[in-house]
């Protein structure tokens, strides 16, 4: 029930806590933390730049977080994406599901993740020895999404 | 109209935003594509491998078969790399 | 690579950041945190008392924890169990897996929480209005184990 | 042997571990569930439906048919409900 897209690194302690207070009786709680890797393949990254569309993030990032909604019974919800120059190490994106029904959290979050991959207007620019490159999209995170076209929320007892 | 370029196609067009009337003629984002194309150089450049190219009109995906007006935001850029 | 089970509460953030740090290069990090709930059906709950068993749970958790990483390429994990009297809101369990491959951190959490709630040595009384009773495992809870018995273990991109 | 016995195996038994000798004629854990019924009272009690007892012979899960030997910690516990 929370989107934020900032420059500023993120504190998951306190977005989790925040989490578990606005997500009353839920019984499990799923955070995923995407960090910057260090290395592209074989390549070593020295930075990652994240440009993204200003008007269209928070709006998209919105109406994902509304689908997991629908689809699955959470109790609370977060993401959070960030955006600048970032370092290896570093926090790139935060989201976390609360459910009474510990498989509804799972799949939330994974929907989430899978639908940012897919679906929010950002963009990674990494540096590497061999000077900048844009991170190219992948067919896997396609796949990955394209699993929800189909599937039904389950919702066994947490 | 505004026109958004993001990421590498922001690079090859050479600039990150501009504005344009309407071209006559051009009802769909494939003919606003077309339009562009034809004004070579970098705009050309940028659209020359189309399936690399998303489009969002007034902040929404859309296909290449939907309409554009003036006065819609229309951002051309890459499949998205986040999360 | 390490399991606990210990009647003092844990600290999240503490754990996420000892596991991030051994997770080297590992692009995502997936938490399960599962917290007591304050009803049982439409029974409020005063508190709960998870009684378990000492040899076996440590043992049986270093071997849950040993298959996942068989199954998935992880970075890192770490699974926390309490016991002891708990009350509505507090911590009972901690999951964590961080790998390359985000499918497989969130893969390999599920199972991990699937295989605690049918494997692990722990038994659940809560305490309501009508007196202490002994929580029912759930045949929701042998299904979801189930579903690891013959799924292949999946790595994409993260 | 050891025997141990948890959550409402435990109460019902009215105990949470006794030392026993291994009983004449016993080599299997369905063999030990049948004499410990055959004590009667709280035991009985405990071993009446036996689809809801597990089993672990020296802290490993077994199934009814394992051998248990003199020396051996066999506990016997409800369906697990932790998590």
């Amino acid at each position: 029930m929370s989107v934020r897209v900032q420059a500023e690194d993120f504190d998951v302690a306190a977005e989790l806590a925040a989490v578990r207070e606005a997500g009353g009786g839920a019984g499990g709680i799923v955070t995923f933390t995407g960090i910057v890797r260090d290395m592209a393949g074989d390549r070593p990254i020295s930075s990652m730049t994240l440009e993204h569309y200003p008007g269209m993030t928070v709006r998209e990032l919105e109406r994902i977080e509304a689908e997991a909604q629908d689809r699955w019974p959470l109790a609370a919800s977060r993401v959070i994406h960030r955006y600048g120059k970032l370092f290896p190490g570093d926090n790139i994106v935060l989201v976390i599901t609360a459910s009474a029904h510990r498989q509804a959290a799972f799949e939330a979050a994974e929907f989430l993740v899978d639908w940012l991959k897919t679906r929010a207007p950002f963009w990674k620019q990494e540096a590497t020895g061999s000077g900048p490159h844009w991170v190219e999209a992948k067919a896997s995170d396609d796949d990955a999404a394209a699993r929800w076209a189909a599937s039904p929320p389950v919702a066994r007892s947490a | 109209m505004k026109l958004l370029y993001f990421a590498w196609l922001r690079e090859k067009v050479g600039m990150a935003d501009e504005q344009v009337p309407l071209p006559a003629g051009v009802t769909t984002v494939a003919g606003l594509l077309d339009w562009l194309d034809g004004r070579g150089g970098g705009h050309a450049a940028a659209l020359k491998d189309r399936s690399a190219v998303r489009v969002a009109v007034n902040q929404e995906y859309v296909g290449p078969d939907a309409a554009v007006a003036d006065g819609d935001e229309v951002a051309l850029f890459p499949p998205v790399t986040g999360g």
